[in-house]
């Protein structure tokens, strides 16, 4: 839908030198959200910036009629969204995109990458809801990176969370993907094989940078387990009208197609996306 | 009072109204559907097409500028043949006129598909993209050469019985002769303007922002180029024109309709505001009411009087 | 760390740093003393001088657009005699150097000026201006054909032993063309760009808003389209390149920089905020200090290799 | 000086629907400012407006270092200017421009059409704080308009008040160049000719539309009194760089050159101006 919803709160997440904000909106997108989806928002009440900026809805709360939105101030965008205050008016186009698929049984892994940890947590809180075993595996620079990105946020879900960080300034030192390595060879000497199991009993879901998701998909396929990544691109219309957002796709035949992040996406099944395309 | 009447003439069709989408910018029609269908719309323009399917330029496509944007998609279609056999036949039902907007590399590839476009396969218009500059090779000097954009439209008349529109390029020392050119080709209506030819970089990375290096700039930015180019026109050629270029609100359709235009074109205006053009109408609704016109028609040329 | 060299060797001057002021924006060199004073600038330009004194247009003579504006001055300037009694006396003094700006309507005209600017006249360099949009007669045609364009360099060229900068028009279909010409008629350097033609209708009184009709769009709106032209100039002629049109901010310098302008030239920034050079300067240094470069010549064409 | 200042107030003059707004800043401007002269604002942190807005000032305090702006809302620029809270800073260039002169002794007469009155304000108060004797006469559509367009501040200066409505809803109905007529005749009979008194004992100040100050000219010029009128020009650079503001003179001798409105001007004398210019 296209309409202005009321800003709720435009706070600080963690400490203002890493520019993140948490953004509540009230009004009848809640009501139709699903995690993964993103909304298209004006920033500000001039031409200047011209485009929308899509942010991904972090949590959606049907009864109380609102979606919270997590954003870093990159640029001139988000910055001027800093800036909108409780009560005012912002205008939204969404909720846009087909979000992650929502397995109705079996384990969820979530892996994050930074920031990417943004539109997993509304799927982490719809996965614990459908009563599905979900844990998260969040790699970061540095602890008051995470801390900034909502941290607090995800420990009130109360699900098993396991972090990295490059610095090691809290969980394992290292890379994200090495912790997820670990977990992947324990579960598979602890639970029947993905053969074994008719359908898959662990499926997986990433953000983060490309190299990162690349890494996840990579690693999910050889154990053998389905992986969902969430992609960003530049975008201007938002609905699959300006083309300007493509992704790669390529078929078990290697057959290339382009698909629309805004539309087809942002969530694509790992193994199917062309990373780093060179057309 | 009556309704303001906008029935909108131009180039053999008869518009519900003078309100376009601009090719590119609304896909194919069902994009836009639960914000701004097209059954509310003189026409729509859907996105270019080639003979051969396209996968377009790589990434990235698109990037924001000061009060414009620029693209280089690469003119990333379904090729003629796809879009004959999967596109037309939904378009084909909407109560509105479809323009359909053509490229090509050389004018044998016009020359082509104007053959299999013929007033009995349900397209109201083509619309002729001389001007496309995000292509690297060709596609640009049609658009630049008054006698080849000439030849061009001239080849596309022979093959097809449609009304044929073609879509100037602002990037020439002289838009007057490129008009004349395409007026004197056989063409029925001009497009006024394609993108300005513009490039950005990213300081970050210290290289071109866009993966082709150029792209076309669209937007409000460009909106005096365009007014001014759709005035000179005006003066110039017999043909009625349809104004693009930077128009977001209603006052800037007004801006394009006092300077000559029979009808507007919402391009990027549509990214801006998915409800753009019907915003559009109802303020030229406003507009023509205030002033005391009876028809929309009213509005065409009258800053050149 | 050392600081960072701005020493910018440019057509036989040494300028202290790259930054420029464009001609018809920052005056005769008093205006902005308070906020910019010329002794901080690499240079300044100013207002384009014409062999007569001139009225210039009617008003209004300017009016904003998205992320831009228009104007049609036409020229108002004191002419050559009086500019060289009553305003080079105290230009003379200006510890930067100074470069006139000269327009004319025939070559003569530029020839006649020409002879009375040598270097002894305490003069850094002549800008021919072939490219103002905004006199209804003449003036565009220089600025559009490659060789008239030509002529006129290589006429002022003969008559004085001032470097010349020739200050191209983005009019037209194909700039790399008029650089060479101009190279080619013995310029020293080129200035990119002049204004877009363009004009903008009061829909209101239902008329052109300026007086004039047409006027040139300037400021951040035409950058995208003055980068591209500086980087295609950039590849094609050897002589530097002064890089203008919509630069504000630091960043927006450093775009040109990269995309291969030797200096930078700031007019519309100016009217913005009129410290906007010596913010710009600041931020060109940090951005070397960042990236590790030791003089701002080193970020001239970087995002080319 | 080109500064930042702090916005101490900017609320609604009058009633809403008008959209008149009084603006009072807080800075060292109040130090050197100078009825007659006016301030280029920066209405918005974005390229779009791009230009900054002129406006006059209209109340001078140095004591506590705070000047007034009343300004209409007209388009963006204004509209966006009318969104800033107090606490607020905005970017400031002036006081510029030339002022009023302020006789040091005699009458002043000040002659206002509609808002023209804003500039006049601060002069009214400087020839007061000087001792002279101070009119105003101020004509307007009706009476709302009078009082949106800062009424109130006027009476509180305390000087005698002359109207003049089209609809006659206060004051006189007709023009206010009808009302000064009467005036300068009653005047003429009452006092020594502008021939006699060596120097000028009355001179008149004028804003508004430029007919109405181009007819109080012609009005002061045949009883004698010497007048001063505030012009109106698109601006860019506000400092005499861009040459987009010009007015046309002329001397005594019809000879016809240019001025600048933001340099030379806003305020000129009444004889040398050239209305509506042909060239
Ligand atoms: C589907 C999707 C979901 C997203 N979700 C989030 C989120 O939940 N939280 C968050 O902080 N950010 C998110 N982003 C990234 C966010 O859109 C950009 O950070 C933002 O647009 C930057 O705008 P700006 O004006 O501040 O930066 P600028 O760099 O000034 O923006 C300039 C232009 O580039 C575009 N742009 C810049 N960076 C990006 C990017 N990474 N992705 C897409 N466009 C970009 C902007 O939209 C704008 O058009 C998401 C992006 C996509 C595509
Ligand atoms: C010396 C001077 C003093 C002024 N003092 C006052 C004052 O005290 N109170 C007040 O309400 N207004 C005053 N004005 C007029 C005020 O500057 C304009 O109303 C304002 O710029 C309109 O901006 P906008 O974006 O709201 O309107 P828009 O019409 O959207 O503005 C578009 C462009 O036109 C320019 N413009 C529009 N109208 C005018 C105008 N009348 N004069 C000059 N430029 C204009 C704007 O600056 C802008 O560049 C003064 C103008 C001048 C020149
Ligand atoms: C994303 C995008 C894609 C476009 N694709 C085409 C195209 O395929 N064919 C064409 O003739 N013009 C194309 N255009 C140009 C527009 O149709 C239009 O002429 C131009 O954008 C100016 O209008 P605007 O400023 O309102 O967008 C495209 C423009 C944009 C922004
Ligand atoms: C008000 C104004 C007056 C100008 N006068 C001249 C002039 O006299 N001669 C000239 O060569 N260019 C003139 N220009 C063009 C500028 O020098 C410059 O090339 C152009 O504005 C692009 O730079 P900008 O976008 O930074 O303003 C003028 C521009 C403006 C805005
Ligand atoms: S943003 Fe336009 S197609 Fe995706
Ligand atoms: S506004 Fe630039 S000269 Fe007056």
């Amino acid at each position: 839908m296209l309409i202005d919803q009321e800003v709720v709160l435009n706070e600080i997440l963690g400490s203002a030198d890493l520019g993140m904000r948490k953004l509540v909106l009230k009004g009848p997108i809640a009501q139709e959200a699903r995690p993964g989806q993103f909304v298209h928002l004006q920033v500000g009440p001039t031409l200047d910036p011209l485009l929308r900026r899509p942010i991904s809805i972090a949590a959606i709360d049907p009864e109380c009629q609102e979606i919270t939105l997590l954003y870093r101030i990159k640029g001139k965008g988000t910055e001027l969204l800093s800036k909108a205050g409780p009560g005012q008016k912002l205008n939204l186009l969404g909720p846009l995109g087909k979000g992650f698929t929502l397995p109705d049984k079996g384990e969820l892994w979530l892996v994050a990458g930074g920031i990417g940890a943004f539109p997993l947590h509304a799927l982490a809180a719809a996965a614990k809801k459908q009563g599905l075993t979900v844990r998260l595996f969040w790699g970061g620079e540095n602890r008051s990176l995470l801390e900034c990105s909502g941290l607090a946020m995800w420990e009130e879900l109360g699900l098993p969370i396991y972090l990295s960080t490059l610095d090691g300034s809290c969980g394992k030192k290292g890379l994200v993907t090495e912790l997820l390595q670990e977990f992947l060879q324990e579960y598979r000497q602890s639970s029947p094989s993905p053969a074994a199991a008719g359908e898959p009993v662990l499926q997986v879901a990433a953000c983060g940078p490309p190299g990162m998701m690349q890494a996840v998909t990579v690693q999910c396929l050889q154990a053998g387990w389905p992986v969902e990544v969430s992609l960003e691109e530049h975008m201007a219309c938002g609905l699959g009208a300006c083309l300007g957002c493509v992704v790669t796709l390529q078929d078990q035949q290697g057959q290339v197609r382009r698909a629309k992040v805004c539309q087809d996406g942002p969530v694509f099944r790992g193994e199917e996306v062309v990373w780093n395309a060179s057309c | 009072m009556p309704p303001v009447d906008f029935r909108t003439p131009l180039a053999g069709l008869n518009l519900r109204n003078p309100l376009i989408t601009c090719s590119g910018t609304y896909g194919f029609g069902e994009e836009y559907q639960e914000y701004c269908p097209p059954e509310a719309l003189g026409a729509i323009t859907v996105k270019g097409i080639t003979p051969e399917p396209r996968l377009g330029n790589p990434l990235p496509r698109i990037t924001e500028t000061p009060g414009g944007m620029l693209n280089a998609v690469g003119l990333e279609n379904p090729g003629l043949e796809e879009f004959l056999c999967s596109y037309l036949p939904r378009l084909q039902k909407l109560p509105t006129a479809v323009i359909i907007n053509i490229s090509g590399f050389a004018v044998e590839d016009y020359v082509q598909m104007a053959r299999a476009l013929q007033s009995d396969c349900g397209l109201a218009a083509i619309e002729v993209n001389i001007s496309c500059p995000n292509v690297k090779h060709g596609g640009m000097h049609f658009g630049t050469d008054p006698q080849s954009a000439r030849e061009v439209i001239a080849a596309v008349k022979r093959e097809t019985d449609l009304p044929v529109i073609a879509k100037l390029s602002p990037n020439v020392t002289d838009i007057v002769a490129m008009a004349r050119a395409v007026e004197s080709g056989g063409a029925d209506a001009v497009s006024l303007i394609n993108t300005l030819l513009g490039m950005s970089i990213d300081i970050d990375k210290r290289r071109p922002f866009l993966a082709n290096i150029f792209g076309g700039l669209s937007g409000p930015a460009i909106r005096p180029v365009a007014v001014r180019m759709v005035w000179q026109v005006a003066q110039a050629v017999q043909i009625p024109i349809i104004g693009m270029g930077g128009i977001i609100e209603w006052q800037d359709a007004v801006e394009f309709m006092l300077a000559g235009a029979s009808a507007v074109s919402i391009g990027t205006g549509n990214f801006v505001n998915p409800r753009a053009p019907l915003t559009i109408l109802a303020g030229i609704e406003q507009y023509c009411r205030k002033n005391g016109l009876a028809s929309s028609r009213d509005l065409v040329g009258l800053a050149q009087r």
